[in-house]
């Protein structure tokens, strides 16, 4: 009679082999905070393809690479910049203009009804804001509708449901108890939706210290835990470290050279040394050095 | 009540302050973190006239009365702003009821037409072959949706964003005008109330809810305006100059919210 | 130039003097737990008429004996009852076997589908569970319709928007942040959908100590804040105290007499002692006594 | 493996072992605080073969391995169990996605008709004019229409609660049965799998979806069954006795979950 509770903890090679080709993958955080990015390089380094990828409702630079890496046939997200860093993505900016990205046209009210849809298994669910706009036109699976209880013209926003989530967030236990420092942004909505989640964590923390706090715990029975220490660098993490904005410079001036000049070089560049010829996290971490790393800590 | 104006400010100051007086006391207010002037205008209401304002900032609700200074932030995912909150809100509550988040919003744009119409999707007939892929529409669909009030905000004011014809409508204004513009397409009548540029501050006539020249920023001129707007302004007789910030709010400006100095340069 | 915030303090009488004959209200808490009585009473003390009371996704006996006083037209809830305390409510029971209560059939889903629907200002929200009952029949305001994606059948579930919420939770500052004990059950949903929202509290807390715990602040910006210590009473509130299976016994023994027997008489005596006699909540606190308040605390 | 069978139990506690045999290691599974065998039988499940399972209790998540004795609870609110919680969920959360609260779920039932359609609303022909008004459906209709699996369970057995047709409908079973009884509705597959009652289980026959005897409980004969069934039940060749618990299982119920002695009477 084994009566132990089963570790859910994989490392993010193992996360990645989840991940395969036409898959529809939602990778959470927001902008420039949270992404789980020891699992978003690996995917890159396994040379997935024709990934659908359902990003935050506001998406930044983690996916802007997945896209400059050629994984991504098609992206939900109602938003592609770096803020400040940038006011578009770079890499999107090109394979949109170039056509070679299909973009799933929304605001982030729809992409939330679409989410919600997915998590409900509903084939969709009505919003009302968007009604006038290029949406039905540009994103053809948004239908215009008359609402059976008042006549109203709605939005039908159709469900995208993902195979799989890839969430960042602080701790978790080894059981999938996860909890997030911070609002969490829209994570929650990303793993509701999804069949299966992996969410990787700055710090496993023992099952007795998610007891001391349940209510800080944000997704409950997640499918693995992946742990990755500094693991959402380049970008920020509540609690642990700021954004390296020196690090998301050198991303986007070598994206821009592209995206502006047509001249790849810079971005191969920067894949080589970030990406593709680190093998692991920990060997990215190396790179990056860890004077860098402690200097991002947020205070 | 006479106001003493300032003599010596920016546009963006004199924004800031346009901005200030659109805020109203017990709202909820977001605050976003990259448009600057329109943040340091909601601010601004807030140490001054606005105490029960609820802040919404890096997806805190928060009061800074208290607060000597406004440290600034960059982006809307800054944590460290969050030191202030009084509550946290995930991101994804927002769509369950906008007007929980915010009462009035400021919605930028690539492009906007006479009736206030905008685009944050991108420039090109094709929408498969763009000239230029914008950012997105962001939440500025839903938030403009259900807001009481929302302004029009953009940071240039040339003949590329004022456009006959957007090339795609991210987010509806008037529709296509007339005094029932909205309701024509079974939508409420809160269509944007004001558009704020670095040259002037525009209204939409009631009648046919095209853009009107309201004020210019002083050193404009009503020339300077239609010059760079590509398609036709309601012009009224008189355009005063738009308000001056007074030097209570300049100060407070200055001392508490703008420490950096952002809106001066 | 006043630079000062604004208390929302208020006492039950004038927030019961908010709710106003006809009107559509909402009360929070789940079953056994967490209503706002010192409020309850008061609305029964005014002999408020005619209103829509939508209660939790399940109700218990608060909503019962506001039907019992004859406050209640039209009831939003998907389950009546106490518990092992009784399996049905017995006022309840009473007045729909009578045809005196209209009831908006539905079952939990149902339910937050409609507090949905009117806190995202949607005539409706649409959900699945529910084709091939007879929920539609029983509630014609439920339609089944095809949707305009994938051509299924599904619910139409129309919006229900509460004029006013009535919540109770464990602290609030002077300022409208409200902090549950637990987790709240539905109460964030009634203050999302409602035009206003009251909140009845165990202590009023400092804004200091709502600023230590932000993750604990389960609704901001509500419109008032009420001070009733045990205000909860007969009903449990999480970290405080538990219910008075005594009261609650007393109270199913005198609706029941009228539910079976017709007897109103118990029921009657009942509502004077406890209700219309103490003219504030700290008069039926007394009445209550407070031996019997302190043997009730939770551990 | 050859199982040691207990002697002497209660029909309380063979259901709760039949019960605990329907649990799945890993699965999210909904304890409820009324149904008190239920409960039982998912917590024996869970302390002896399933210990990943992941037990929503009073409207937490928890695990419950490392507790020597489960403290009785009679209400869903009773806030005392949450000492024990890794997660609280907000009641509304469980609307978001069903399936994140449970896998299986436990429908009780005023009346139940062959196709295993059954009804909390209430009994009489008018609804406006009910001879018995119910509890409700609670989240009957929601979570039996979501999860893998559902089970009928009644307290007790008799023609008032098998009847012929159901007054109403409050969670469809097989609808009007036959193979595709539920798709014809535009359903799922996923109706109820077996009927629970203090006389016998029941299941459904696969090809018309009526209810069908799979055992009767020691001491209950076909006929008992027969006699207090409304509407005709298809009765196979050979009716096993349910299976008993084992002297492990039965130790376990009445030293660690049912401490109180609820079972034993």
């Amino acid at each position: 009679m084994v009566v132990e509770r089963r570790s859910l903890i994989i490392d993010e090679r193992e996360a990645a082999s989840w991940i395969r080709d036409g898959m529809t993958i939602a990778i959470g955080g927001f902008i420039n905070s949270s992404h789980p990015m020891a699992i978003v390089r690996q995917i890159i380094r396994r040379g997935v393809r024709d990934l659908t990828v359902i990003g935050p409702a506001s998406g930044g630079l983690d996916l802007d690479l997945l896209i400059g890496a050629g994984c991504v046939r098609k992206l939900v997200t109602a938003y592609m910049g770096g803020e400040h860093y940038c006011p578009v993505a770079p890499m999107f900016r090109a394979a949109v203009e170039r056509g070679e990205l299909q973009v799933w046209e929304c605001d982030e009210g729809m992409y939330y009804c679409a989410l919600r849809a997915a998590a409900q298994r509903l084939p969709f669910t009505p919003w009302k804001a968007g009604i006038g706009t290029s949406f039905p036109d540009v994103n053809p699976e948004i239908k215009v509708f008359t609402d059976p209880i008042k006549g109203e013209p709605l939005l039908a926003v159709p469900a995208i449901r993902p195979d799989i989530a890839l969430i960042y967030a602080a701790h978790a236990d080894p059981y999938g108890n996860v909890q997030h420092i911070g609002t969490g942004f829209g994570d929650r909505a990303l793993w509701r939706a999804a069949d299966r989640t992996i969410v990787q964590v700055e710090r496993i923390i023992p099952n007795e210290e998610v007891r001391k706090n349940p209510l800080a715990t944000s997704l409950y029975g997640v499918d693995a835990i992946v742990r990755a220490p500094y693991g959402s660098h380049p970008f920020a993490a509540p609690g642990y470290y700021i954004e390296d904005a020196a690090h998301l410079r050198e991303y986007v001036a070598a994206a821009t050279a592209y995206a502006k000049h047509g001249d790849r070089g810079p971005f191969e560049a920067y894949l080589r040394k970030y990406v593709l010829e680190p093998e692991t996290h920990a060997d990215y971490l190396e790179v990056i050095g860890i004077k860098r790393l402690i200097s991002l800590h947020e205070y | 009540m006479t106001r003493a104006y300032a003599q010596d400010f920016t546009t963006k100051e004199l924004i800031a302050a346009f901005i200030a007086h659109q805020v109203r006391d017990g709202e909820r207010v977001a605050v976003g973190a990259g448009l600057h002037v329109p943040r340091a205008g909601i601010l601004l209401a807030h140490l001054l006239y606005c105490p029960n304002v609820r802040l919404y900032i890096v997806m805190t609700f928060t009061n800074l009365l208290k607060e000597p200074r406004m440290e600034p932030f960059y982006t809307v995912t800054d944590f460290r702003p969050a030191k202030w909150a009084e509550a946290y809100v995930l991101h994804d509550d927002f769509q369950e009821n906008p007007r929980l988040v915010s009462n009035m919003f400021v919605v930028g744009a690539l492009q906007i037409d006479p009736y206030g119409n905008s685009n944050l999707i991108g420039v090109g007939r094709d929408y498969h072959r763009l000239s230029f892929r914008g950012p997105g529409a962001v939440g500025t669909t839903s938030m403009a949706h259900y807001v009481d009030r929302y302004y029009l905000y953009v940071q240039s004011h040339d003949r590329r964003i004022f456009v006959e014809k957007c090339d795609f409508i991210s987010t509806i204004g008037w529709g296509e005008g007339g005094p029932d513009g909205r309701r024509r397409l079974g939508l409420p009548d809160n269509g944007p109330i004001y558009c704020i540029t670095p040259l002037c501050i525009m209204d939409f006539e009631p009648r046919t809810k095209r853009m009107r020249l309201k004020s210019v920023h002083p050193g404009v001129t009503v020339d300077d305006v239609v010059r760079n707007t590509g398609f036709e302004l309601i012009i009224p007789d008189v355009v005063p100059e738009t308000e001056p910030p007074t030097v209570e709010e300049l100060r407070v400006l200055r001392e508490r919210i703008d420490v950096e100095g952002m809106l001066r340069t």
